[in-house]
């Protein structure tokens, strides 16, 4: 049953030290200010569970939150690689980072999974794919009827899942448009789960096949504007390309990263992500009238 | 870094490797697109020759025409000019897994002559040396995507005689190392780089030079990779771009820089 | 590639005598017209797949066109029987049909799953049913990460499927929306389809994530208004809910069931949709005045 | 058939039972109706003492508020008043088995005193004396639904000491049988007839009138079922339909009359 308040609050109910959580957003309503607002928290010991680990668990992992990933794509989409990441994985620093790596194909099937109440998920995959030798959560199994052979993989079931939408209406049923990406799965498949939305509304007005998750799906809803950033929130805000590019400088050297968290996370409050895109949704708002 | 002679006729080694990969596609193909090099070649050939062209990205947009290149696979604009847009499970279950992509079109952070990807670990995997992005969704459009085309630039580190980590299979040992694994797709069917066109053999499926671009020597191939270049008995040189390829491919960059600034 | 034809030279395209065929449309948009287009042709030995094989089934199987039926419910929606379906059961009246019999779950998955080129589905399901002990397409598999038992069904491929949709674009992209049931994944997983749809537009405007087969997907429209009646068609035309009452009776007698048969199907063609959904679009539309 | 004695009350057996119903569920349940009678019951929770029930149909419709009855489980009513509609593979993946369902309200053609119902075949499955619809979404409701209630008429034919086919499990022979199939669900939870609300006992798991609906007397409760009925030693009378209840209830029938005449 969704209940309203503030992120900090949510965080506080749902998190603990050595907690499964997955943060979700395909590219697109990636949620950094739940990201934040746990990396000012100090968690330890998280197992961290996300498809394309970029800023978000490079900022975590690089603050020395995990002790475990598991993911499929660890890279900056567009830009490189993630070297917070790389330093955990190559140098153990802060801390040791042990790793679960899966094919997205493996990571969506198994959420789906989770979503569904199942133990594991099935499908055609890795084949001749040597992560198969290296993750022992990829195993095979044979069609009973044909015996053709098949990969399965764990299903994923977070203790706690954070996501971003654009909407949730007063009674907390939560809305997602554009790129939905596995959010859906997410909240689904997650014991306990946190959703930051860039605003509530009266109703979600919408087509009737749209992706909407119910209040009594969702446990606890922040209203966020901007909480995406530098991720974006289609019809809200542009992605800050940019700022996705000045990561790569960023993450670059411990302790410019360091000061850099310092400044822009852990002496902030979450009020500051509706300043962040302030200058985004204007530029969008442009241009769309010009055209 | 590959040699340039290219830029004297007024376009460079890129201009030359994206148009090329561009030209392998066609209107009624089905490409599932990876982000860089094969994104731009996607979309030149949607812009030029192939207008029908199907472009999907693993975002879950399909069907889209974005009027700038993405910088991420999930940026807004794909999304925005999609036919329409679907979970990402969906994704992988109904559309890849499903056998409805013609075109798997790649990159690569290593390969090897048999067009085996390397995209996970420089060194060992327990303790790499550089730790690369993984595979993300390449291992499973590696092998049910119908055909594969690769583009990447060439270099010693990058084409090697043996890649350090299998992320996506791509013909293995050669012959019908495929096919032993069951796999009824066609695999590494074309590999353009900033130097050539690279097709695989019909029996042994290593890579061979099938066409060199305009200003490009063997031995230029050959000093920027890892293993022994074998060419075609007719290998040829490549068209060079047209005017309209060029004038396509430069707005559509000039355009998505300042896309990229603003936003 | 779709292709848009009528829906005679379709049906004359894509079926022959033995071929498996599925009619998908879960209450909604049941693809009536396309039924009679077959029945017309007198293919035979067909076997027909359908969760709900409401009235299209009972006038294929009256009709003698079946020789074995894959359902999960064989009832008339809300009315009470199928008595075509019943006399070929229990009397082999025309023909004997045989039964593959599942449940919802079941159906719904193997159809998931044939759409995603997999050999079998697994779930949760049949627990304590007896189902499990008359079908053998119901096997038991064990989750080989935690040893749980969970059931596999083949997955459902046919060589045909029929489905109807409210529009396609002029390049053929299909859109379903509302109750969408199952049609995606039985187009999907079929090797051929054929699309009625209420009328082409030139653009199909709708929201990004609404249920779209793509063109390539699809391989022929036929442009058929009214062809779901006496299903019904949101946003054209509501549910015939007395032609449903109504075939209780006509279907209760084996000469007035063919007599109907002869007037209403064999003799008519498929131009004939278009005028019986006339007076319930008219209803709708002035209830919606109303408002 | 039933004594009716209730109709000189004015207000009919029908009546009572569906009403009844209704009282059995809550404003915070997530109940996954089935056609006829269930349906009733839970929209006149709906339009009562439970506004704020969600109310499920299986052909994908949730959050769903009709202003008439469906005729079936796919009325445009159904998705026009819907929170969000899903296709079905999702209704029964993540709904249904995800566990998301607190009370599964399940019609029966046959049921037997520990809730197990058949709704395939009457005779035996390969030459049926009457085929029945079969189980739909029902086997898995039965199992996966965090309770079930079930509303039926009595009679001598529908409530028999051995059901012919196990369509969807109830608690089997009684006591720990779900457990020993590895079910969490509580299973049959109330049966609520036109004479009478029944509740498994405790330890058996037999279903055991609690209620009998006003006028109703236990000899017309075992008239018209077929096993020996058990009676709770506690047993009362179930309070009689408020005014408020019957006025919602028939006006919910009208106005569905109505509807269904006209299209």
């Amino acid at each position: 049953m969704a209940n309203f308040t503030s992120l900090e609050k949510a965080v506080d109910a749902v998190m603990s030290d050595g907690v499964c959580v997955a943060f979700e957003g395909f590219t697109h309503l990636i949620p950094h200010a739940s990201a934040h607002a746990v990396i000012r928290k100090e968690y330890r010991n998280l197992t961290l569970v996300r498809m394309t680990p970029d800023i978000i668990y490079d900022q975590m992992i690089g603050m020395g939150c995990a002790s475990k990933l598991i993911f499929s794509y660890a890279g900056n989409p567009g830009v490189g690689l993630l070297r917070r990441l790389r330093d955990a994985i190559e140098n153990q620093w802060p801390v040791a980072l042990e790793i679960e790596e899966h094919s997205h194909a493996a990571m969506a099937n198994a959420y789906e999974a989770g979503a569904s109440s199942m133990p594991c998920a099935i499908f055609k995959g890795y084949a001749g794919a040597e992560l198969k030798q290296v993750n022992q959560n990829i195993k095979t199994i044979h069609c009973p009827f044909t015996g053709e052979e098949l990969v399965a993989v764990p299903s994923i079931q977070p203790d706690v899942s954070f996501i971003h939408a654009q909407k949730a209406d007063k009674k907390g049923n939560v809305l997602i448009e554009g790129i939905i990406g596995i959010q859906k799965e997410a909240v689904l498949s997650a014991t306990k789960s946190v959703v930051t939305v860039e605003e509530v509304v009266d109703e979600l007005k919408t087509h009737p096949n749209a992706v909407i998750l119910p209040h009594w799906t969702v446990d606890y809803i922040a209203e966020v504007p901007g909480a995406a950033h530098p991720s974006y929130a289609q019809g809200y805000y542009d992605r800050d390309n940019a700022a996705y590019i000045e990561w790569d400088q960023i993450s670059a050297d411990r302790t410019r990263f360091q000061n850099w968290m310092v400044e822009n996370v852990m002496q902030q409050t979450t009020d500051i992500f509706a300043k962040r895109v302030g200058f985004l949704a204007k530029d969008k708002l442009s241009k769309k009238s010009e055209h | 870094m590959a040699v340039n002679l290219a830029q004297e006729k007024n376009y460079t080694a890129d201009e030359m490797m994206i148009i090329a990969a561009s030209r392998m596609l066609k209107s009624d193909d089905v490409c599932f697109v990876g982000i860089g090099a094969p994104s731009a070649a996607c979309n030149i050939a949607r812009l030029t020759h192939a207008p029908d062209i199907t472009l999907i990205y693993e975002s879950g947009t399909i069907g889209t025409a974005p009027d700038v290149l993405p910088l991420s696979i999930g940026d807004g604009e794909l999304c925005d000019t999609a036919l329409t847009t679907v979970s990402v499970p969906e994704m992988f279950r109904y559309w890849l897994q499903g056998g409805r992509i013609t075109i798997g079109f790649l990159g690569a952070a290593q390969i090897d002559k048999f067009g085996n990807i390397n995209t996970t670990v420089i060194g060992s995997y327990d303790s790499p040396k550089t730790r690369l992005p993984g595979g993300g969704g390449a291992p499973e459009i590696a092998s049910q995507a119908g055909q594969i085309y690769i583009t990447m630039k060439q270099s010693l580190r990058s084409m090697v005689n043996e890649i350090e980590f299998f992320t996506s299979f791509g013909h293995g040992k050669g012959y019908d190392d495929r096919q032993k694994l069951g796999l009824k797709t066609t695999g590494p069917a074309a590999l353009i780089t900033d130097l050539a066109i690279w097709k695989p053999d019909p029996l042994s499926k290593e890579f061979t030079v099938t066409h060199l671009h305009p200003g490009v020597v063997p031995e230029d191939v050959q000093a920027n990779c890892g293993w022994q270049v074998k060419f075609s008995e007719t290998f040829s040189t490549t068209p060079e771009p047209s005017l309209d390829e060029l004038k396509v491919l430069r707005d559509l960059y000039k355009r998505t820089e300042e896309a990229h600034k603003t936003s």
